[in-house]
C-alpha cells in the first residue's frame, strides 16, 4: 500500500540544518493498522506529514522515497499530490476543535470536500454526507449538520473530523495521535470506531501515538522511533512481549502500569541528542544503559530478530 | 491516621452550571489521595477550593478544624502551607522571571523574617538540589528548560514555603512517559522525605494507581466512589468506576 | 442579537452623557467668548452683555448643560451662534456630504486593500508582500493635504479629466433631497447626468481618502490572513484536498474578515469625524469644515452637535460591528 | 488661450457657467453665518446682502462719499440732529411690496431692538418718524456727524416688513433671514447650498436689468484652488489668493489684476498701560517704532501691494495728514532711545493668531528687529477667539492687528483708536491713555463742521504718533485677480469685498 | 538518586535569542530599510549643526523663496530661512514629540488596560466605559478644544494626541491582561497570596509589553502624521520653532508656486512615518512567537 524507504528530512532553521528523520523506513499493508510510538520530537508528524506533501516550506527531503501503489508521492507536484489528499490519503489530526473550521457548519464542511471527491454538485453530496455522520455513528445527522464544531462535544468532533477524513474513501488513513485530547472512555470509542471503519473500508492506517496502550489495543504492528530514526518494528505482540531494543525496553519500564507502588519506575536519563549534530552511531547511545563502544561509531544496521521484528541496535546483533 | 484536611459538602456552581454538587472526604496525614474522573467532573475546580481560587457555593473546607472560606473570602491565614503544582509546565512559568524569582515568589506574602531565610542563597541552593536542580539554573529563564525540568521547578516552588499538603493537578499529564516516570519518583521521594500530603490529580489510572493510597471517584460532580488503591481497581463498585477502568486501554491484556 | 443592540443603546446613552459633558465644559472654559464673535469686536459693553444674556451665556455651565440636554430631548440641538440656523439643519446639510465621501473613500479602500492583504499574505515575504506594503505604508504615510493637491493639480489643471472641488458643478442641480447623498439620490430621480457628475466629483477626494484607509484594511488582512492560514482547520481541510483558491477565500478569508471587520469599523468611525483636511483641499463640503469653522468660532451649539453625531455615528457602527462579528462568527452568536 | 470646455463632451456644467455672459461665479473662502442685515457682522455675509438689499443711500462709486440710494434727496437740521430723507418711489422688494417709510422705521427700529452688533452703529437714533408715505425722519440723540455715512453701510439695509409673517416665538424674523432675502436690491437669494455656493437671482421688480442674471458665490476654501480654477477660466473672481502668487497671475493671460489704495490698515498694538511697565514709557515705544524694518514687511511680506502708514488716518479718507511725522527703521536712533529711557534689557511678548498668513512673517521679521536693539520678543500664536480675548483683557505687550473703517469718517479710527472709554477689543487696544487726546477726538465728534474737525483731529494725530501707541506698519492695497473679460468691477474702499454686481458685465 | 537532567546547552540562554532576532531581521529586508531610514533621520537631527551651516530660525528675507539650489537644497521659505536646515532640525521636534506621545500613551495605556483586564468586573466595566468615550470622541474636536483651551502649541498638541492614543493601548493591553490572567502562573501566584498589584506589575504588564512595543512603532508613523496634520490646522509647534506639520501647513499656502516648501518636510513626514511602519510591522513578524522558526 505505501511503502517508506530510507526516507529523511532536513529542517533549515536559524541556527543550521535540523536532520529530523534519517533513512526511516516503513511500509502498511491494506487493512493493517501500523502504529508509531515514540516521545515527543521523535519525529512521527514529520513523517505522516511528508506523505501528504504538507512539510513546512523550510522541509526538505533529503533522501528517500515514497511509494503509494508505486508512485513515488516525494516527486509529485504539489498539483499533483493535491488530488491524493483527502482522497486516496486521509487525515486525522490531535486536537479535534482546533482542526474543525470554527465559523462553517459542519454540514457545510463535510459537502465542500465530498462535492470535490465525487465530483458531485451541492445537492447530490448532502445526502452523502448524512451518510458519512451516520457512519460515524450520529444518530440524527441532520442535526449535527446544522451546528457548529464549538456546540460538539470533544468526542463528537473528533468524530467528524474522521468522518472527513473518510469522506474522499481514502484507501490510507493517517492518524496522528487522534485521541490524546480525549478522555479514556471516549478515547476507547473513537479507536474502535477507527478499527470498525477499517474492517469495513478495507483501509489501511498509520497511527501515530505516544500512548503505548493505544498501540496495544488497536495497533497489528508496532514501529518504535527515537530521535529521527526507527528503533525497533514488529507485531504489536512481539514488541510488548520481547522488546529486544534498549530503548523499548525502557519506555515499557518507565511506565508505572505493572510497577509495584512501593518500587521505582525506571527512568531514561538525559535528553534527545542535537539533531543538528547528529552523532556518527546510535542516536540512543546517549541515553542507553547497554551502550558499548561500537555503538559511537556507526549507525546500528536493520536486524531481523524474527519474522518482521526488525530491531537497529548493535547489542542486538551481538 | 489524622486527618488534616477535610473537604466538606463542598459544591460549586458556575452560574446554572453544577461542577461540584456536595462533595466530601478528608485527607490523611502523609498519605496521597488520588482524585480520577472524566474530563469536566469537577477534578481541578475542586483543588481550586481548596487553594483559594474560586469560593464554593455552599460547603466548606477544614485544616485541622480551620474552615479556609467565610462566604466569598479565603480566610485560611497561613499562606504557604497548602501548596499547588498545575499539569501544564510550560504555562505555570512566568516566561519573563528567571528561576530564582520564580521559586522565591511564594514567600513575597510571608513575614520579611521568614522570606529572608528562606530566600537564601544556601536554602535556594538546597531546595534545587532536592528536586535534581543545580545552583547554576537560578539565573536562567523557564524557556531554557526541558518540560521534566520545568516541573521540577514548579514542585520547588511548591516546597519553598514548607507546605503540608501538595496539591497536585495533572502533574505529568503533559510529559513524556521517560520524563513522567522522573517526575513520579521524585514526588515520591519528596513525600517520603517531608512527610507531604498529596491530593494527586489525574486521569491517567496506572499513575494514580501507583501514586495513590486512596482514591476518589468523581463523576459528574458527584463522588461516586472513595476506596482504597487497591480496592477500586480490583473490585469497582460503582458503574462508572466500571467503566473508568474498562476503558483504560493497557499494555498487558486483562487487569491493569 | 436582541440583547446585544438594547446593550448598545444603553452603552449609547452612558457614552453619549459622557462626552457630551465633556465637550460641553471644555468648550466652556475656553477663552473666547462667541457673545463677541457674533456682535463683531467693536461693539460696546452693553449690547455684548445683551446679547450673552440672549444667549443664555450668562448662566452657570452646569445649567447651560441642562439646558441643552433637555432641548436634545425634544431634538433641539440649539442655534449655531456662528450660522444663526438651528445646528440640526446645519447638520443635515453638511453631515451627508461626509458621509457619501466617507463611503467611497471606504468601498474603494475595501475594494482594492482586501485582495492586496490576501495576496501579500500568501505570498509572504516575496517581492508581491514588500511592494504592496511599500505601497499601503505610503498610505499612511503620505500627508493627505500633500497628495490632495498634487492629485488637484494633475488630474485637474494638467489633465483636466476630473473637477477640482465641491460635490456638484455649479449649474447642476440636484432638486429633490431624498437622502442627501447625491449619488442616490440622483439615481432615484433618474437624473444621471448629475449621477456622472457626483461621481466624476467624488473620485479624487474619495480615492486621496481612501488611501490612507487602504493601508490599515491591507495590513490587517494581510496579518490575520497569515495567523489564519497557520491554523490548523486549513491544514486539515488542505489534508482533505480542498482546493487551495476555495481554502483561501472560503475557510482562510472568512476568518480572515472576523479581526478585520473591527479594526476597519473603528476606523470608518474615525473617519466620519476625520476627514477634516481632505475636505478643505476638495473644497467638499462636509462636517470637517464645519466643525473647524465652528471652533474657530467658538461655537458651541455646533461643536457639541458636531460630536454628537460624530459619537452616535461611531456607536451604531460598533453596533454594526458587533452584529457582523455575530454574523462571522457564531461561537460569539451565543 | 485655454481650449477649456470642449475637451471632454460631457464637461461639467460649472465650466458652461462661465462662458455664459448671464452668470457669474465669484470664489470665495469661506462659508457665511447669518444673512440678516440687522445681525450679521461678517464681512462675508455681506457679499450677499449688500446687493440684496437697498439703503437710503449709497456709497458713490470708487468715493467715499454718498449719493442718493432709496432717498433722492435728504437735509439734516441746523443742530444736527433731525435728518430728514425724502424716499424715491417705485423701488420694489423681490415680492413686488413697495419700499416707503414705514419700511425704513421698520427696519431701523428693528436693529435697534434686535439689539445685535449692528445697533450699536444706531444707538444714537432716537426716534424713527414716518410723515408720509415717502418722508422718514430720524431723530438723533445727540449729534452724530458719521451719520449719513453709516446709512450707506451694510446695517443700513432696508428688510421688506412683510417678514414679519414669518416670525417665530418673537425673533423678527430673525431665523428666518439667517438663510433668506428680503429687501429691494437688484438681486435675490435664490438658493443656499450650504458648504457649496449660494446663487443670487434677479430681483423680479428691479428696474433696469444688469447684465448678470445670476450670480454663484462659489466656496473654495482652499486658496490654491481657487487659483487653480480661475486660470482654467471655471471662475470669474478669485478671492483670498496670496499676496505672493500675485505676481505669477499678472503674467497670464487670461487674467487681470485689480490693484487700489484701500482703507485697511495692519498695524501694532503696542500695549500702553496694561503691559510691560517699560512699555508705559513713550520712548520705549518710540524705541520700537524705530526698530521696525518698514521697508522689508511692505516690499517682501506684502510685496509692494501696500504702502507704509502715515498717521492713523490712512490715506484716502479724508482727515488723512500727509504731513504728520512718520517713524523709518533706524536702530541707531532706537538704541539710543532705548537708553534714553533706561531700559538695556527687554522682553515682551507679541500675540497674534493665524487668521492672517501674513501675521507670522511680520511676527518673525519685527523678532528680528528687536533683537537688534536688544529686545526679545516672544512670539505667543494662539487661535484667533482667544486672541480676542486677550486683546480685550489687554493680556499682552505687542499684538498684531488689523483695522478696517464701516463708515466713511475718521471718528471710526481716531476715536474707536484713542479714546480711553474704549480700552480693549472695542477699539483703544494699545490701552492708550491720554486725557488732552480724549478731549480731542471727543469734541470732534460732536460738531458737525468738516473743516473744524479736521483741524481737531490732525491735533490729535501729531500727539498719537509722537507717543507712539501704535506701530503704523502699513496701508494695504486692495488686490484681487479676475477673469480679463470681466467689467466694470469698480471698488470702493468702504465695501471692502463687496461686488458692485449690478454694474458688471463679461 | 534523582536523574541529573543535562541543562539543554550551556550557550542557548541570551545568545539564542539574540542571534535569533538578528537571523529574524536578516530575513526581513523592509524592516533593515526601516530601521535605516529611521536612523538616518535620527543621524541628521541629531548632527544638524554639523551638516548645516544655517541657522534654522534666523530669517533672512533677502533670500526669501528661493528654490532649491546648490546652496539651499531644499530651497527657502517665506522669510528666507533654509528649509533643509528646518526639516532637519525639524525631525528633533517632530520625532520627539511623536516618540514621547506614544510611549506615555502606551505607558499610560497599558497600565489602565492591564488594571481593567486583571479586575474585570465593574473596574473593567468603568474603565473600558471611559475609554469608549474616548473613542468615540471625534479627534480633532478634541485637540482642537484642548488646544482652545490651553493654548495652540505643541505639548497641548502632544497632551491631545496621547489622550485620543490612549484607549488603542488600553484594549490592547486588557486582550492581553484577560488572556495572561488565565494562565497558569497568574493562577498560581495568586494561590500564594500575593496581592493584585503585585501580580499585575510583575506578570501582566512584563507580558504584554511585546504587542504594546510593536503598536507603538506602528503608532509612531501614524502620530508623526497626527502631529503633522495638528500643526497644519495651526495647533502645532510655536513658531519660529521649526516642526514638519506647521511647517507643511505654511508651504501648503505656496504649493503652486513654491512647491519645495511644503513638499520636502512632506517628504520627510513620509521617510520617518513609513520607517516607523517597516519596524513596527517587521517587529510584529519577528517578535510574533507565531511566525518562530
Ligand atoms: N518546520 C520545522 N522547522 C524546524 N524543525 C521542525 C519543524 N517541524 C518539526 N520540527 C522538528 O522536528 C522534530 C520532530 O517533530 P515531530 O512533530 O515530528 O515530532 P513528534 O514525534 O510528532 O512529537 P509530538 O509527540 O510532540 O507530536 C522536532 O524536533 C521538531 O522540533
Ligand atoms: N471559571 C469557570 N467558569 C465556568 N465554568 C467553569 C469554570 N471552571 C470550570 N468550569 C466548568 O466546571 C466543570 C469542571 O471543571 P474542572 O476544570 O474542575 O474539570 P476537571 O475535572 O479538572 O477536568 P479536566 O480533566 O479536563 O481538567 C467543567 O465543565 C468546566 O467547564
Ligand atoms: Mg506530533
Ligand atoms: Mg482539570
Amino acid at each position: 500500500m505505501i511503502n517508506i524507504e530510507e526516507l529523511s528530512i532536513t529542517f533549515s532553521t536559524f541556527h543550521g540544518k535540523v536532520h529530523v528523520l534519517d533513512k526511516v523506513s516503513l511500509s502498511v499493508n491494506r487493512r493493517e493498522i501500523l502504529a508509531i510510538v515514540g516521545e515527543s520530537g521523535s519525529g512521527k508528524s514529520v513523517t505522516a506529514y511528508s506523505i501528504l506533501g504538507l512539510l513546512d516550506k523550510n522541509a526538505e527531503i533529503s533522501n528517500g522515497h515514497i511509494y503509494f501503489d508505486e508512485e513515488d508521492l516525494t516527486k509529485l507536484s504539489p498539483n499533483k499530490i493535491q488530488k491524493y489528499r483527502g482522497k486516496r490519503i486521509g487525515m486525522v489530526f490531535q486536537e479535534p476543535m482546533s482542526a474543525l473550521h470554527p465559523t462553517m457548519r459542519i454540514g457545510d464542511q463535510l459537502v465542500n470536500v465530498i462535492k470535490r471527491h465525487r465530483k458531485l454538485s451541492k445537492k447530490d453530496a448532502y445526502p452523502i454526507m448524512l451518510d458519512m455522520l451516520k457512519d460515524v455513528h450520529f444518530d440524527n445527522p441532520e442535526d449535527i449538520a446544522k451546528k457548529y464544531p464549538h456546540q460538539l462535544s470533544g468526542g463528537m468532533r473528533q468524530r467528524i473530523v474522521i468522518a472527513l477524513a473518510m469522506s474522499g474513501q481514502p484507501e490510507l488513513l493517517i492518524a496522528d495521535e487522534p485521541t490524546t485530547a480525549l478522555d479514556v472512555t471516549i478515547q476507547a470509542e473513537i479507536l474502535n470506531l477507527i478499527k470498525e471503519l477499517v474492517q469495513k473500508h478495507n483501509t489501511a492506517v498509520l497511527l501515530i501515538t505516544h500512548d503505548l496502550g493505544v498501540v496495544k489495543e488497536v495497533g497489528d504492528r508496532v514501529c518504535v522511533m527515537y530521535g529521527g530514526n526507527i528503533m525497533e518494528s514488529g507485531s504489536v505482540d512481539q514488541i510488548f512481549e520481547s522488546p529486544r531494543h534498549p530503548y523499548t525496553k525502557a519506555l515499557l519500564s518507565a511506565l508505572p502500569n505493572h510497577v509495584d507502588r512501593s518500587e521505582r519506575l525506571q527512568e531514561i536519563t538525559g535528553e534527545i541528542p542535537d539533531l543538528k549534530n547528529r552523532p556518527e552511531g546510535c542516536i540512543f547511545y546517549s541515553r542507553c544503559s547497554e551502550g558499548k563502544s561500537t555503538c559511537t561509531e556507526k549507525a546500528p544496521a536493520c536486524m531481523q530478530v524474527s519474522e518482521a521484528h526488525h530491531v537497529y541496535c548493535w547489542e542486538v546483533h551481538s | 491516621m489524622n486527618a488534616i484536611l477535610r473537604i466538606d459538602q463542598v459544591s460549586k456552581k458556575f452560574g446554572l452550571f453544577s461542577a461540584l454538587k456536595g462533595v466530601s472526604f478528608e485527607l490523611y496525614e502523609g498519605e496521597t489521595f488520588g482524585l480520577v474522573g472524566e474530563s469536566g467532573s469537577g477534578k481541578s475546580t475542586l483543588a481550586n477550593i481548596i487553594i483559594g481560587i474560586h469560593p464554593p457555593t455552599e460547603g466548606n473546607i477544614f485544616l485541622r478544624d480551620q474552615a479556609f472560606w467565610e462566604k466569598d473570602r479565603y480566610c485560611y491565614k497561613t499562606p504557604g502551607n497548602i501548596q499547588i503544582v498545575f499539569q501544564d509546565p510550560q504555562s505555570s512559568l512566568d516566561p519573563r522571571m528567571n528561576i530564582r524569582q520564580i521559586v522565591t515568589e511564594p514567600l513575597i506574602p510571608l513575614p520579611e523574617s521568614i522570606r529572608k531565610e528562606k530566600s537564601s542563597h544556601e536554602n535556594l541552593c538546597a531546595l534545587l538540589q532536592s528536586v535534581g536542580l543545580q545552583e547554576q539554573h537560578l539565573e536562567r529563564y523557564p524557556h531554557e528548560f526541558s518540560g521534566g525540568q520545568r516541573q521540577r521547578i514548579a514542585i520547588a516552588r511548591a516546597l519553598i514555603t514548607s507546605p503540608d499538603i501538595l496539591l497536585l493537578d495533572e502533574p505529568t499529564s503533559a510529559l513524556d512517559v521517560s520524563v513522567q516516570a522522573q517526575v513520579l519518583n521524585l514526588l515520591k521521594d519528596l513525600q517520603k522525605k517531608r512527610n507531604l500530603t498529596y491530593l494527586f490529580i489525574s486521569h491517567n489510572m496506572a499513575v494514580v494507581r501507583y501514586m495513590s493510597d486512596r482514591v476518589g471517584v468523581l463523576y459528574k460532580g458527584d463522588m461516586v466512589e472513595i476506596e482504597s488503591e487497591r480496592n477500586i481497581f480490583t473490585a469497582p463498585n460503582h458503574p462508572y468506576t466500571k467503566k473508568l477502568i474498562a476503558s483504560v486501554p493497557d499494555i498487558a491484556n486483562g487487569v491493569v | 442579537m436582541k440583547q446585544v443592540i438594547i446593550k448598545r443603546l444603553y452603552l449609547l446613552i452612558i457614552v453619549l452623557l459622557g462626552v457630551t459633558f465633556i465637550t460641553f465644559t471644555m468648550s466652556h472654559v475656553i477663552p473666547g467668548d462667541p457673545a463677541r464673535m457674533l456682535v463683531g469686536q467693536r461693539a460696546s459693553e452693553e449690547t455684548l452683555q445683551r446679547v450673552r444674556e440672549n444667549l443664555g451665556l450668562d448662566k452657570p455651565v452646569w445649567v447651560q448643560y441642562l439646558i441643552y440636554m433637555k432641548g436634545l430631548l425634544r431634538g433641539d440641538m440649539g442655534i449655531s451662534i456662528r450660522t444663526q440656523q438651528p445646528v440640526i439643519s446645519d447638520l443635515i446639510a453638511f453631515f451627508p456630504a461626509t458621509f457619501e465621501l466617507a463611503i467611497f473613500a471606504f468601498l474603494i479602500a475595501l475594494g482594492i486593500g482586501i485582495p492586496l492583504g490576501v495576496l501579500a499574505s500568501i505570498k509572504q515575504n516575496t517581492w508581491v508582500d514588500h511592494v504592496s506594503r511599500i505601497f499601503s505604508i505610503g498610505g499612511v504615510s503620505i500627508p493627505v493635504f500633500w497628495s490632495g493637491i498634487v492629485c488637484i493639480l494633475i488630474f485637474y489643471s494638467k489633465l483636466n479629466w476630473l473637477p477640482a472641488s465641491g460635490r456638484l458643478s455649479i449649474g447642476l442641480d440636484i432638486s429633490t433631497r431624498i437622502t442627501g447623498l447625491y449619488t442616490i439620490d440622483s439615481l432615484l430621480t433618474g437624473n444621471f447626468k448629475v449621477f456622472a457628475d457626483t461621481i466624476r466629483h467624488l473620485i479624487l477626494p474619495a480615492t486621496v481618502l481612501s488611501y490612507a484607509q487602504l493601508a490599515t484594511i491591507t495590513r490587517q488582512v494581510r496579518s490575520s490572513m497569515l495567523e489564519v492560514l497557520n491554523q490548523e482547520y486549513i491544514r486539515t481541510a488542505r489534508a482533505n484536498g480542498i482546493a487551495e483558491w476555495y481554502l483561501i477565500i472560503f475557510y482562510g478569508l472568512r476568518n480572515a474578515l472576523i479581526p478585520t471587520v473591527t479594526v476597519v469599523g473603528l476606523s470608518f468611525g474615525a473617519l466620519l469625524g476625520g476627514a477634516v483636511v481632505t475636505e478643505t483641499v476638495f473644497a467638499w463640503p462636509g462636517m470637517g469644515k464645519y466643525v473647524v469653522d465652528s471652533i474657530s468660532f467658538l461655537d458651541f451649539p455646533a461643536i457639541m452637535g458636531f460630536t454628537l453625531i460624530v459619537v452616535v455615528g461611531y456607536m451604531l457602527i460598533n453596533l454594526m460591528v458587533d452584529l457582523l462579528y455575530m454574523a462571522l462568527d457564531p461561537q460569539i452568536r451565543e | 488661450p485655454k481650449p477649456v470646455q470642449q475637451e471632454t463632451p460631457e464637461a461639467p456644467a460649472e465650466a458652461n457657467g462661465n462662458s455664459n455672459p448671464k452668470t457669474i461665479t465669484i470664489a470665495i473662502n469661506a462659508d457665511m453665518g447669518t444673512l440678516d442685515p440687522g445681525v450679521t457682522m461678517d464681512n462675508m455675509a455681506w457679499k450677499i446682502t449688500y446687493p440684496t438689499y437697498e439703503r437710503l443711500v449709497d456709497f458713490d462709486g470708487a468715493s467715499t462719499e454718498v449719493k442718493p440710494g432709496v432717498a433722492k434727496e435728504w437735509k439734516v437740521s441746523e443742530d444736527g440732529l433731525t435728518w430728514t430723507f425724502y424716499l424715491e418711489e417705485g423701488h420694489k422688494f423681490a415680492d413686488g411690496t413697495e419700499v416707503n417709510a414705514e419700511a425704513v422705521k421698520f427696519s431701523f427700529e428693528r436693529v435697534l431692538s434686535l439689539g445685535q452688533g449692528p445697533s450699536d452703529t444706531y444707538n444714537v437714533i432716537g426716534e424713527v418718524v414716518v410723515e408720509d408715505t415717502y418722508t422718514v425722519i430720524f431723530k438723533l440723540q445727540n449729534p452724530f456727524p458719521p451719520f449719513l455715512s453709516t446709512l450707506a453701510a451694510n446695517y443700513g439695509g432696508i428688510v421688506n416688513p412683510k417678514v414679519m409673517e414669518k416670525e417665530e416665538n418673537g425673533d423678527l424674523a430673525q431665523n428666518y433671514l439667517a438663510g433668506n432675502t428680503a429687501g429691494s436690491g437688484v438681486y435675490q437669494l435664490e438658493e443656499w447650498k450650504k458648504g457649496q455656493y449660494i446663487k443670487l437671482s434677479l430681483n423680479p421688480n428691479v428696474k433696469t436689468k444688469p447684465a448678470f442674471e445670476t450670480v454663484y458665490f462659489k466656496l473654495v476654501a482652499d486658496a490654491s484652488g481657487a487659483r487653480l480654477q480661475l486660470e482654467k477660466g471655471d471662475i470669474d473672481i478669485a478671492e483670498g489668493i496670496q499676496i505672493d502668487q500675485i505676481e505669477q497671475l499678472k503674467g497670464k493671460e487670461n487674467i487681470t489684476v485689480i490693484q487700489e489704495p484701500s482703507l485697511f490698515v495692519d498695524y501694532v498694538y503696542v500695549n500702553s498701560t496694561k503691559g510691560n511697565t517699560a512699555l508705559t514709557n513713550p520712548k520705549v515705544r518710540q524705541a520700537i517704532s524705530y526698530a521696525v524694518d518698514y521697508k522689508v514687511i511692505v516690499e517682501q511680506v506684502m510685496q509692494g501691494y501696500a504702502t507704509q502708514m502715515r498717521g492713523p488716518i490712512p490715506d484716502g479718507l479724508w482727515g488723512h495728514d500727509p504731513s504728520v511725522f512718520q517713524y523709518e527703521y533706524n536702530v541707531e536712533k532706537a538704541k539710543a532711545l532705548l537708553q534714553e529711557a533706561g531700559v538695556d534689557k527687554l522682553d515682551l511678548t507679541l500675540l497674534y493668531s493665524d487668521r492672517f498668513p501674513n501675521w507670522e512673517q511680520e511676527a518673525l521679521i519685527m523678532q528680528a528687529n528687536l533683537a537688534d536693539i536688544g529686545i526679545t520678543l516672544n512670539l505667543n500664536k494662539v487661535a484667533y477667539a482667544t486672541m480676542r480675548e486677550m486683546l480685550d483683557k489687554g493680556d499682552f505687550d505687542l499684538a498684531m492687528g488689523v483695522w478696517s473703517p464701516d463708515y466713511a469718517d475718521p471718528f471710526m479710527f481716531m476715536n474707536y483708536w484713542f479714546d480711553s472709554n474704549n480700552h480693549g477689543l472695542a477699539g483703544n487696544r494699545a490701552f492708550y491713555l491720554n486725557k488732552e487726546v480724549d478731549n480731542l477726538v471727543r469734541e470732534a465728534a460732536t460738531i458737525s463742521e468738516q473743516a473744524k474737525r479736521i483741524e481737531l483731529y490732525n491735533k490729535a494725530q501729531s500727539i498719537v504718533v509722537e507717543e507712539a501707541p501704535y506701530i503704523y506698519l502699513y496701508q494695504r492695497d486692495f488686490v484681487l485677480p479676475i477673469s480679463k473679460g470681466l467689467k466694470g468691477f469698480v471698488y470702493n474702499p468702504m465695501l471692502e469685498g463687496i461686488y458692485n454686481l449690478a454694474e458688471m458685465s463679461k | 538518586m534523582d536523574a541529573q537532567l543535562e541543562i539543554k546547552a550551556e550557550s542557548l540562554a541570551g545568545k539564542k535569542q539574540k542571534s535569533l532576532l538578528w537571523y529574524k531581521i536578516k530575513k526581513n529586508p523592509m524592516t533593515i530599510l526601516g530601521f535605516s531610514l529611521i536612523f538616518i533621520l535620527a543621524a541628521l537631527a541629531l548632527f544638524a549643526p554639523w551638516i548645516t551651516s544655517y541657522d534654522p530660525i534666523k530669517i533672512n528675507m533677502a533670500e526669501r523663496f528661493q528654490p532649491p539650489s546648490a546652496s539651499h537644497w531644499f530651497g527657502t521659505d517665506e522669510v528666507g530661512r533654509d528649509i533643509f536646515t528646518r526639516v532637519i532640525y525639524g525631525a528633533r521636534l517632530s520625532l520627539g514629540a511623536s516618540i514621547t506621545i506614544v510611549v506615555v500613551a502606551g505607558l499610560i495605556g497599558s497600565v489602565i488596560g492591564a488594571i481593567a483586564g486583571y479586575f474585570g468586573n465593574w473596574v473593567d466595566q468603568i474603565i473600558m466605559r471611559i475609554m469608549d468615550m474616548l473613542l468615540a470622541f471625534p479627534t480633532l474636536v478634541l485637540a482642537m478644544v484642548l488646544a482652545a483651551t490651553l493654548g495652540p502649541n505643541l505639548i497641548n498638541a502632544m497632551l491631545a494626541i496621547s489622550i485620543v492614543k490612549i484607549p488603542v493601548y488600553v484594549r490592547l493591553a486588557r486582550g492581553e491582561a484577560l488572556s495572561i490572567k488565565k494562565k497558569l502562573y497568574v493562577v498560581a501566584a495568586k494561590t500564594f497570596r500575593v496581592n493584585d498589584f503585585y501580580i499585575i506589575i510583575r506578570h501582566i504588564i512584563p507580558n504584554t509589553i511585546t504587542p504594546v512595543i510593536i503598536q507603538i512603532t506602528l503608532d509612531l508613523g501614524d502620530t508623526i502624521l497626527l502631529v503633522a496634520t495638528l500643526g497644519f490646522l495651526g495647533l502645532g509647534a510655536r513658531p519660529p520653532a521649526p516642526e514638519w506639520g506647521t511647517m507643511i501647513s505654511t508651504g501648503f499656502k505656496h504649493m503652486l508656486e513654491q512647491w519645495w516648501y511644503a513638499t520636502f518636510p512632506g517628504l520627510a513626514v513620509f521617510i520617518a512615518s513609513s520607517g516607523f511602519n517597516l519596524i513596527g510591522d517587521g517587529l510584529r513578524d519577528i517578535l510574533d512567537p507565531k511566525s518562530a522558526r
